[in-house]
């Protein structure tokens, strides 16, 4: 399978990623979109370890798994906390700088 | 085309179709639904580039860990469908503007992704070409435990910084 | 070891600094003084282990730590102890622990507070005073430097809610400013100019060097450190500060302005003895300087009223006397006079101090008189001290005074000689008219407590105990400053049999202890590393001493002269104060133009202002103020308020809380640089 | 072609007849265990409460499993109307495919001939995964979703919190469950469960006055073994950790909204995690297919060993469930974070160490 095809593939998830940061307005699935671009990124890191018969791609992934479970931890505890403040998920409302 | 290519194309699809479910869905249920399988479908494309530990790992951590908190905070909160905008017509910069400067910058992002990859060489080379996996988990461990000894202890204090923040970010503040 | 010298009082400092509020002035006072009688135990320690060396390696190194390295630049905050220093630390510890015990029955009507402020004042100076002393580079001794002048600040501010007082205290302070300011060029020039601090690599590094005739970069550098010495030491130009500084409390007035601080210029130059020695034309202008400032207070000092004012004029007037030395190249014999002139002028002014203290404030010796009979202590010990400044021989000053004249005549300066002379006769008739008004004739004492309120200030005694003691008789003072008294007497007796000259039979046994230093042929360790090493071996044979004999003859001539003006000085006193007082006055009425001139100073103050501080406060108002800051500053700071707020007002449309946009501009940013990595 | 790919898809041996008998061996084997379980628990049930249970079906009521079994087919479909139809059906199917699965890298029994039926003997065991307890781990990590998307989906306040219960317990219990998992492995030094079994062939102080002792992994990791079936049961929602369907709170739990087919694949999906659990703990510390002493090959072979030894964890299930009361969820929180947590990492240090230092 040539890398290529990892690499578009890659580059395609994290397109749609990003898509996903900007067109959702819940807070929820943009820590989703969040995940998917981090993963993206763990494919292609894969893809050039196994190119380059080095196994420092897949602990890079190990590292970026690690890195996105704290991110999921703090970041769905933030949401909690948000909810609690305006009844809403959506980004927009939180807008206010300080209360 | 070999059972190879076609696996490839059949995880490829998953993940790439999971993906866009989770963007597309207006329920955050199904968007976590379709994410568990778009990781299925990475660790599917983990095991071909010959990493099964990584893919299993995947499905462990992400699919069995993190995803189980998101749903277990969807249902928590119930969260609602997502609701029709209301925009903050007062800022300059109110949504439908950021949606499109988004949108733009997408597609120039892809371009670009595009035109990278159209200059890069020896794309074809074949993932399986070249020097063999190393992907036996012992030399995963070796690897981890002296080369990045360091990293591999500062993540376990990231872990325990994140634990305590997620607590004491979630905990009932009583007033 | 050395460095506990000067870190025992500063260690007491410290507690009456901080905990000297809730200790009882016993506690206080005492620790005060004890530290620094140790102090004085381990310097009289450190100087016999000094005494046991030989001579050309008297030298006690210390460093305490390497303070500042800068590229190949590197200088340490190091004590040395040599022959001049071994002095200087012996007369601080010494007579400071004297007036410290003095202090603890003079101050002792302050509550407990000022009271622990007062000696952690005054041991904060003894400690800046000994690194001043001890310091081996230019810059600790600059540090003392300071430190000293910021303590004197203090301490004659000591009684501040006294207008008169703090005046005095920032005249003082900014006096001092700028002879500090010269100091600090000068001590910048040595540096660029030797690239180095020390003084004895300087010292080798001069030696090496040819005699400056014209005036140049050495020049340069000794005037403006003399200008410093000006500043600290009171001379003229820079003098005005010292009479006003009586304003603080007298045993501070004994101990800083009479005793140690004022005489720093001379030790400084003493200590660069061959920097100066190598700019003769510097060292005219120090002669001039100092007999000029010796002769012009010793005239004012002539009329003065208040006692403290006449030994302020005379301190002045002996420091004249030290820079004459030092001018004329007889370094011993100026440090010799600092060391006698700090026992009998301490004396004095401790002896002015138990007068003000039984009078209970009173400072005019125009309401004194026959005070004889009732403090007999005080009145013995004040007149051995007078005998002693007067230059009576036999007594400590006549050996130090008649060794600087000596060495003037000889090197040729007959008119700073006469100059000289004629302020030996002055120093006489003002001492003894002090005496005469202060302790003969009839009692003008009573009723002192209706003046009392005027330096209601200057003894705490006023408010303490003026109701029950409003009439009753002075009385004596009480032992501890009784002690400090008697031992500073006897030393006036006796300090100097340690420089009996040659013509005497002596040989003058304390200027050849100090001569290696003043010819750095003492090479100590310091000497002996670094690129001067060489050097400093083969500059390590002593300079032949000029033959003692050789001048014995016109020494002994000039010693009966200053003897027989000495006595004539007190005689005239005593003619003109005790026998026949209408003659003063007489005179002042006869020849009122000189008299007021005298009573006021030469009006030097009056000129200073109109000709300096006016036209400064002029600019400073007009221009710097009302011109410059107003304007450029304060616009240039609120032009930039202006500026931030404008723009933020643009920039606040950024920062709009929404999470989105920025995303979309960390997105923006990802696509410029990924475009800019393409497009390269 | 990669390593695992090989594994799971062409079988290690020739003769797809052979793997087809094995898969279908399981497949049945775990339906009927099930079934077996549901009269085993009735029967335990009323042992211990001095009652007779089924009777009636069949000799001693043998029967009543069929019968019930006819009865859920026959049942009604009910389904809420605000139920999330999609999730309401997708929930029980996850919940059983990942049981089914989850017994895949299981060994049960010494590579066999069936009596002689095969020229050369192949492992029992659907697919020997190289990493197969982390497989194990993954899979019954996925377990969860069927119970959580069944609270969910069927939008009934006492199934949404049997769902939430039972995603929380399974997110803390698989913690001890992992350390549990890797303190084995690591003394094993493999993570293929056959290897880990081959290790525990023989017996400790060969030849010494304790040489019955079997080279069991229970006796040095006694501890792993307690938390392991701490987890383990928790894992499976049974008693005393049965939170997600707590009758007394819940009416049923996350199933409450669950009838016929759908409730049996729940039900079916609770026993065969039963099983699958037992069978992981016997393959780890009890020496899976070898006994104190050799089954030879013509009666049957190793397997009848892990088959005793699996009747008798999946006894010990049910003698737990109707002994001891069921926790207060506190209780189980704390339990699981305070006491199971630590034991099992003090645990998984100290084996490290031992394995480290002193090569055991």
């Amino acid at each position: 399978m040539p890398i290529g095809h990892y690499l578009v593939l890659s580059g395609l998830l994290f397109a749609i990623g990003t898509a996903g940061v900007f067109l959702r307005r819940n807070l929820i699935t943009l820590l989703l979109s969040v995940e998917i671009m981090l993963n993206a990124v763990n494919l292609a890191f894969v893809a050039f370890g196994r190119v380059a018969g080095t196994n420092d791609g897949q602990i890079i992934t190990f590292f970026v798994m690690t890195v996105a479970a704290a991110e999921a931890a703090v970041g769905l505890a933030l949401v909690i906390g948000l909810f609690r403040h305006r009844e809403s998920l959506n980004p927009e409302a939180f807008t206010s700088l300080k209360w | 085309m070999g059972s190879d290519a076609l696996l490839f194309y059949t995880f490829a699809a998953i993940t790439v179709i999971g993906a866009l479910l989770v963007v597309i869905q207006k329920n955050p249920v199904y968007s976590v639904l379709s994410i568990i399988a778009a990781f299925f479908g990475l660790a599917g494309l983990y095991v071909l580039l010959e990493a099964p530990f990584v893919a299993v790992v995947q499905i462990i951590i992400y699919a069995g860990a993190i995803m189980v908190l998101f749903l277990f905070v969807v249902m928590l909160l119930n969260v609602p469908r997502e609701d029709a905008a209301e925009w903050d017509r007062s800022h300059p910069l109110y949504r439908p503007m950021a949606v499109r400067i988004g949108a733009v910058l997408a597609i120039l992002l892809a371009l670009e992704l595009g035109w990278a990859l159209s200059l890069t060489t020896g794309l074809g080379v074949g993932v399986a070409e070249g020097a063999d996996a190393m992907s036996s988990v012992q030399k995963l461990g070796e690897v981890l435990f002296t080369k990045y000894m360091f990293a591999f202890e500062v993540t376990s204090i990231l872990i325990i910084v994140a634990m305590v923040g997620a607590v004491v970010l979630a905990r009932k503040r009583e007033e | 070891m050395l460095a506990l010298i000067p870190l025992l009082p500063f260690a007491g400092f410290l507690v009456n600094a901080f905990v000297g509020k809730r200790l009882s002035k016993s506690i206080s006072g005492g620790l005060a003084t004890g530290v620094m009688a140790i102090s004085f135990v381990i310097a009289v320690m450190q100087v016999l282990a000094l005494a046991g060396m030989p001579p050309e390696s008297r030298q006690i190194n210390q460093t305490l730590f390497t303070w500042i390295t800068a590229g190949d630049f590197s200088l340490d905050l190091a004590l040395r102890l040599d022959a001049l220093s071994a002095v200087m630390i012996l007369v601080i510890t010494g007579i400071g622990s004297l007036i410290h015990l003095y202090s603890t029955s003079y101050m002792h009507d302050e509550t407990d507070p000022e009271f622990a402020r007062y000696f952690s004042y005054l041991n904060l100076f003894c400690f800046f005073m000994l690194m001043l002393v001890l310091g081996s580079n230019v810059l600790v001794m600059f540090v003392g430097w300071e430190g000293v002048g910021l303590c004197s600040y203090l301490l004659i501010g000591y009684y501040y809610e006294k207008p008169s007082a703090s005046d005095a205290a920032k005249k003082a302070f900014v006096v001092n400013r700028v002879g500090d300011f010269a100091f600090i060029l000068g001590a910048l020039l040595l540096l660029v100019t030797f690239n180095s601090l020390d003084f004895y690599t300087i010292a080798l590094a001069v030696k090496a060097m040819p005699q400056e005739v014209t005036f140049g970069t050495l020049s340069l550098i000794t005037l403006l450190l003399f200008i410093g010495a000006t500043g600290k030491s009171a001379q003229i130009p820079l003098y005005v500060w010292l009479p006003d500084a009586m304003e603080g409390p007298t045993p501070v007035s004994a101990l800083i302005h009479a005793a140690t601080m004022v005489t720093a210029g001379v030790y400084m130059i003493g200590r660069n003895a061959m920097l100066f020695e190598h700019a003769p034309i510097t060292l005219t202008i120090v002669a001039i300087i100092g007999a000029a400032t010796a002769l012009f207070a010793g005239t004012i000092g002539l009329v003065q009223n208040d006692i403290k004012r006449v030994l302020a004029y005379s301190t002045v007037s002996q420091l004249g006397y030290m820079f004459l030395a030092m001018g004329v190249g007889a370094y011993g014999a100026g440090i010799f006079h600092l060391y006698t002139h700090a026992f009998f002028k301490a004396c004095l002014f401790l002896g002015s101090g138990a007068v003000i203290h039984a009078l209970h404030g009173e400072q005019d010796i125009r309401n004194m008189g026959g005070l004889k009979k009732h403090i007999p202590i005080t009145y013995w010990t004040f007149v051995i001290a007078s005998v002693a400044i007067a230059g009576v021989p036999f007594l400590s000053g006549f050996f130090s005074k008649d060794e600087i004249l000596f060495e003037a005549f000889v090197e040729g300066h007959q008119l700073l000689w006469g100059m000289g002379i004629l302020t030996s006769l002055l120093t006489a008739t003002y001492m003894f008219r002090l005496v005469h008004l202060t302790f003969h004739g009839e009692e003008r004492f009573h009723g002192a407590e209706h003046h009392a309120p005027a330096h209601g200030h200057h003894a705490p005694a006023p408010q303490a105990h003026e109701a029950p003691q409003a009439h009753q008789a002075p009385h004596d003072a009480p032992w501890p400053m009784a002690t400090a008294l008697i031992v500073l007497a006897l030393g006036s007796i006796l300090a100097g049999y340690v420089g009996v000259p040659h013509a005497l039979g002596g040989h003058n046994s304390f200027g050849a202890w100090l001569t290696p230093v003043f010819n750095a042929t003492n090479c100590g360790q310091t000497t002996t590393t670094g690129a001067l090493a060489g050097m400093a071996i083969e500059e390590c044979t002593p300079v032949e001493e000029r033959d003692p004999e050789e001048h014995a003859g016109t020494e002994l001539a000039l010693m009966i002269v200053s003897s027989l003006i000495a006595l004539a000085g007190i005689g005239l006193a005593t003619y003109l104060w005790l026998k026949h007082k209408e003659i003063p006055a007489r005179l002042a009425a006869q020849y009122p133009g000189v008299h007021r001139l005298l009573l006021n100073k030469y009006y030097v103050d009056e000129v200073y202002d109109a000709t300096i501080i006016q036209p400064i406060k002029v600019v400073s108002t007009e221009g710097l103020w009302r011109g410059f800051d107003v304007k450029v500053i304060d616009g240039a700071v609120n032009g930039a308020g202006y500026l931030v707020s404008g723009v933020s007002i643009v920039l606040r449309l950024l920062q709009n809380g929404s999470v989105k946009t920025y995303a979309a501009s960390m997105f923006v940013g990802t696509v410029a640089i990924l475009a800019y990595y393409l497009w390269r | 072609m990669s390593s695992l790919i090989t594994t799971l898809t062409s079988p290690p041996y020739d003769g797809y007849i052979a793997y087809g008998i094995i898969v279908s061996i399981v497949f049945m084997g775990l339906q009927l265990m099930a079934a077996v379980m549901v009269y085993a628990e009735r029967k335990v049930a009323a042992f211990m409460q001095q009652r007779y249970g089924p009777y009636l079906v069949g000799p001693k009521g043998l029967f009543q499993p069929i019968a019930d079994i006819v009865k859920l087919f026959f049942k009604e479909e009910l389904r809420p109307k605000a139920a999330d139809a999609f999730l309401f059906s997708l929930a029980p199917i996850i919940s059983v495919a990942a049981a089914y699965l989850a017994f895949a890298p299981i060994p049960f029994g010494a590579p066999t001939t069936f009596f002689g039926l095969l020229d050369e003997p192949m492992p029992l065991q659907v697919s020997d995964v190289n990493v197969a307890v982390l497989v194990i781990f993954a899979v019954a990590s996925m377990g969860v979703y069927g119970i959580v998307l069944a609270g969910w989906a069927s939008n009934s306040k006492y199934s949404l919190l049997g769902g939430l219960r039972s995603s929380a317990q399974m997110i803390s219990y698989e913690l001890a469950y992992g350390m549990a998992l890797a303190t084995v492995v690591m003394y094993a030094n493999s993570l293929s469960l056959r290897e880990i079994v081959d290790a525990q062939r023989g017996y400790f102080f060969e030849g010494t006055a304790f040489g019955f002792i079997p080279h069991w992994y229970i006796f040095p990791q006694f501890v792993g073994f307690f938390v392991f079936a701490c987890a383990g049961v928790a894992e499976t929602n049974r008693a005393p950790f049965d939170f997600p369907e707590a009758e007394q709170e819940l009416v049923a739990g996350y199933h409450t909204e669950y009838s016929s087919m759908r409730f049996a694949m729940f039900f079916m999906a609770e026993y065969i995690n039963m099983v699958t659990v037992s069978a992981v703990a016997t393959d780890l510390y009890l020496g899976g297919w070898h006994g104190p002493f050799n089954i030879p090959a013509e009666l049957g072979g190793g397997w009848i060993w892990f088959v005793i030894k699996l009747a008798f964890l999946l006894f010990v299930y049910l003698w737990l469930r109707w002994t001891l009361p069921r926790f207060r969820y506190d209780q189980l929180m704390s339990f699981g974070w305070k006491v199971l947590l630590p034991l099992a990492t003090v645990n998984l240090i100290l084996t490290a160490a031992g394995v480290l230092y002193f090569g055991l």
